[in-house]
């Protein structure tokens, strides 16, 4: 598996929100300012990749023996749903300070798409556990940047005089249409 | 200390109860999904291989057991008059991003294939997708077995440019189908000659 | 009963998820390339949804406060499943057109959003109502977003073409960016209409609903930040 | 298949619920519960009104140090300050209702732009473009970033001018840290006398500007006998409580006494 082809085609080719569309909550949600981005994008990367690395190890040794593949979901959300509330209680005892920053974002990060959606992908595509843990790694890197570029460019947003009705929401959707087109000219750049 | 116990017991009762309403399910559904799966995968594919056919190719699919491989094979006859006209298999090969499953269609009387159509592919598109165009399957129309590899290794069939690992896949499956086919052609034949 | 019917019609405008609470966004965009799918994980959406309302708002007395939201995560869980056994056993083609969202409905953020907003505090019965109305006002945004970008984008309206001959589909329509742009503009114009209404009843300020307020509205980030 | 799927999640279950019950008692952090109580009972809107980063941030504060008054939550008003006393034993101070208030009538005084303004959409940014596109340099800008900045709706962009809602007011103050000309002030609801304008400019420069702005005659500052106006660094500067305690038996006279109409009573 040729990892520069994975770290541009994760990235950049098929970024996880421009592309896939997963990961919409936070990403149109939390992307106002750009500190609150930077935290919740920090966050899903640390996340993304803990729970890329449990799940896979739970399906390879748990459900694909008992062939009980039609649980993956249930399953997943389950481990994913106690990694993000151990973290959050791992990173209120032991480091008070990353949990004053990052604390508020981990509950939004059970019910985030992108995370069971990158955790199910690197099933399908039959990945190995380096290869997923790097595609985990890559796809919230990629994650981390769209939402970056959307708090920049939000922020510039809000000294725009848009009509009354398009201000805020409706506009940054717009605007992540425009990075999406931007993003597509990647495709094909890379099988 | 209440507390916890309570907390550990209603999530393992919430789980449990669920994982049996969903086994339950599950072995209800099981047969009617993989007639699903059969008729909107591999049945689409058959078709893709032979114009006409005169039977269900899926109804009176029959599975075969090979000596020294755990996975049962099923084979899909295709009659012409009442006849077996040809068989279909299913390979599988490692494709670029999972499984590629190929329908390779077989005539036991010329020992030769048929045409080849993909059943169940997630290649990327534009690239490793260009493997369904009947410029590469149709390579495989009336190729004898030996015959039907990839130029390097000595057969007819040149790969499809820039997609390398998906056509790989490719020749895997069918090689796989052909092992397969020699080991239970003699069961085939006996199976369907009695014409039932 | 009124108040059944006030939790239910508040689902068809005034709370419609995808449009004015920002909620349940990742199916909006992705599953709507065409109004069958839209339709498809709507009825989807409203299967889970009812029924995980229902079974919450029943065993609401019983779940300790610690693990409150993996009991509700279980329960969707569960229900997805059954979904996507079903939809393989009967509408398979749905199944494969609509691939990874369907176990993705299980981190919707609706599902929770109701659950741990309305369902965990109310009885069975306003329960089943809410979940049927933003249930059924879901379905129909996504429908509606569907047929739009087909309409535009392949000429066609659940794949019978509706548009004159010598229509050129807006191929953007039906790729990612469109999704988008399309989602924007909708949300703008319901923000328009809805500040016409509210200057027609000349409430005042514009209710308007906006990203992380909505987004912080779901499931987690209500005020008290336990599990 | 049924048995290994009920094993399995059950397993599954009962590891999560275990991990997450021997953490919870492992990793326990010694907080005062009263702490999230306490935020439960603060509106949570974080507007910054009583001082602090948010409601978490003031209701730790209000637990944890002695002299931070139980009453600073303005937005919460009367009950919330009552609540908060209740919890944390202290006495209730009685928190006056404030409201902001646009201290510039500028269509009124139609004064005149200085030049067609096209830059970034903020008061902010047009301040910084040589005092402001009006010929007034104190006046109100009218491109909203109070009506943008206030965490409770209550402040509308009417034509070109700020217009607050008296009502939907709750006196946080967010408005007026983030006006760059301090157009905005928090004066008490039951103020009796208002001034009407913000200028630090005198005479004839004022004149030429605007019909209504304050020319710093200070007729009023010397007729006022509760001493409560002054001339505070060019601008006029009412001391409301001063105004209040004396009472009404002055009928008001700085108004009849200002020739441009600026004092006004309420």
């Amino acid at each position: 598996m040729n990892y520069a082809a994975l770290f541009v085609s994760a990235i950049f080719v098929n970024n996880i929100v421009l592309a896939q569309y997963l990961g919409q909550c936070p990403y149109v949600g939390c992307s106002k300012e750009k500190g609150v981005a930077f935290g919740m994008g920090t966050a899903v990367v640390f996340v993304i990749f803990m729970a890329t690395g449990i799940t896979w190890l739970f399906q390879t040794y748990v459900l694909n023996p008992f062939n009980l593949g039609y649980l993956q979901t249930i399953a997943f959300i389950l481990v994913i749903a106690a990694l993000v509330q151990f973290v959050e209680m791992f990173l209120k005892k032991v480091i008070p300070p990353l949990y004053r920053s990052l604390g508020i974002f981990l509950p939004l990060i059970t019910t985030n798409c992108a995370v069971l959606g990158v955790a199910v992908l690197v099933q399908r595509k039959e990945y190995d556990l380096i290869t997923s843990l790097l595609y985990a790694l890559f796809t919230s890197l990629g994650f981390l940047l769209a939402l970056m570029l959307m708090s920049g460019i939000r922020e510039r947003l809000e000294t725009v005089r848009a009509p009354r009705a398009m201000r805020g929401t409706p506009t940054a959707l717009i605007m992540a249409g425009i990075m999406s087109l931007a993003f597509l000219a990647f495709k094909g750049m890379i099988e | 200390m209440g507390e916890l116990v309570k907390m550990v017991v209603v999530l393992s009762v919430i789980c449990g109860a669920s994982g049996f309403v969903l086994s339950n399910l599950k072995e209800y559904t099981a047969p009617l999904i993989e007639m699903q799966v059969l008729t909107y995968e591999q049945k689409p594919a058959i078709e893709r291989i032979f114009a006409e056919m005169e039977n269900d190719p899926v109804a009176d699919r029959r599975r075969f057991e090979i000596p020294g491989r755990d996975m049962p094979v099923t084979v899909f006859p295709i009659m012409k008059n009442g006849k077996l006209a040809a068989v279909a298999l299913e390979g599988f090969g490692q494709g670029y991003s999972g499984d590629v499953s190929i329908m390779v269609g077989i005539d036991p009387q010329r020992d030769a294939l048929i045409g080849i159509s993909p059943a169940k592919m997630q290649e990327t598109p534009g690239i490793g997708s260009r493997i369904a165009e009947p410029k590469f399957t149709d390579q495989f129309a009336g190729a004898r077995f030996q015959d039907a590899r990839s130029k390097a290794d000595g057969g007819k069939i040149d790969a499809v440019s820039g997609a390398t690992v998906s056509s790989g896949a490719v020749f895997q499956a069918v090689s796989g189908v052909l092992a397969n086919y020699g080991a239970i052609k003699s069961d085939i034949l006996k199976t369907w000659k009695s014409g039932d | 009963m009124i108040r059944m019917w006030k939790e239910f019609s508040k689902g068809l405008w005034k709370e419609l998820p995808p449009f004015r609470l920002m909620l349940g966004l990742c199916p909006t965009l992705a599953v709507t390339a065409s109004a069958n799918d839209g339709l498809g994980m709507g009825a989807a959406v409203i299967f889970v949804l009812t029924l995980s309302n229902v079974l919450i708002s029943l065993v609401r007395k019983i779940i300790p406060q610690k693990v409150r939201i993996a009991c509700y995560i279980a329960i969707a869980a569960t229900l997805v499943v059954v979904v996507e056994l079903l939809m393989q056993a009967f509408a398979y083609p749905l199944y494969q057109s609509l691939g990874i969202f369907v176990p993705l409905i299980v981190v919707n953020c609706i599902i929770l959003g109701r659950a741990e907003a309305f369902a965990g505090k109310n009885p069975v019965h306003l329960a089943l109502v809410d979940g049927l109305g933003i249930g059924i006002g879901y379905m129909i945004s996504l429908t509606f977003l569907g047929s739009l970008r087909e309409v535009l984008g392949k000429g066609t309206w659940f794949g019978h073409p509706v548009m004159w001959d010598g229509f050129e589909p807006f191929g953007f329509m039906v790729m990612a960016p469109g999704a988008f742009i399309a989602l924007g503009l909708i949300v703008g114009a319901m923000n328009f209409l809805n500040m016409r209404m509210a200057k027609k009843k000349a409430q005042g300020a514009l209710q308007e609903m906006d990203g992380c307020a909505a987004c912080g509205g779901c499931a987690m980030a209500t005020k008290s930040r336990e599990l | 298949m049924v048995v290994s799927s009920v094993v399995t999640l059950l397993a599954l279950g009962f590891c999560a619920s275990l991990v997450l019950a021997v953490a919870s008692r492992l990793l326990y952090v010694k907080e005062d519960p009263r702490i999230a109580e306490l935020a439960e009972m603060l509106p949570g809107a974080n507007c910054g009104g009583c001082g602090y980063a948010g409601c978490e941030a003031y209701a730790v504060a209000v637990l944890n140090d002695a002299d931070v008054s139980p009453s600073l939550c303005v937005a919460g008003g009367r009950e919330v300050s009552d609540a908060v006393a209740a919890l944390s034993g202290k006495a209730a101070g009685s928190a006056e209702p404030n409201i902001a208030f646009r201290r510039c009538e500028r269509l009124e005084g139609n004064v005149a732009p200085r030049y067609v303004y096209r830059g970034i959409g903020t008061c902010a940014a047009a301040a910084a473009v040589d005092n402001g596109p009006f010929q007034c340099s104190w006046s109100c800008l009218g491109l909203g970033d109070c009506e943008k900045a206030c965490p409770f709706g209550a402040l509308h962009m009417i034509g070109t001018l700020a217009v607050v809602d008296p009502e939907t007011c709750t006196g946080c103050g967010v408005c007026v840290r983030t006006c760059p000309r301090q157009v905005l002030e928090l004066i008490p609801k039951k103020g009796r006398v208002r001034i009407h304008c913000a200028t630090r400019a005198k005479m004839k420069a004022v004149k030429d500007v605007c019909g209504v702005g304050c020319i710093s005659c200070a007729r009023c500052v010397k007729k006022c006998p509760a001493k409560a106006l002054s001339l505070d660094s060019g601008r006029l500067e009412l001391d409301h409580e001063a105004c209040l305690a004396y009472g009404p038996s002055c009928g008001e006279v700085c108004t009849q006494e200002c020739p441009r109409k600026i004092l006004r009573a309420y």
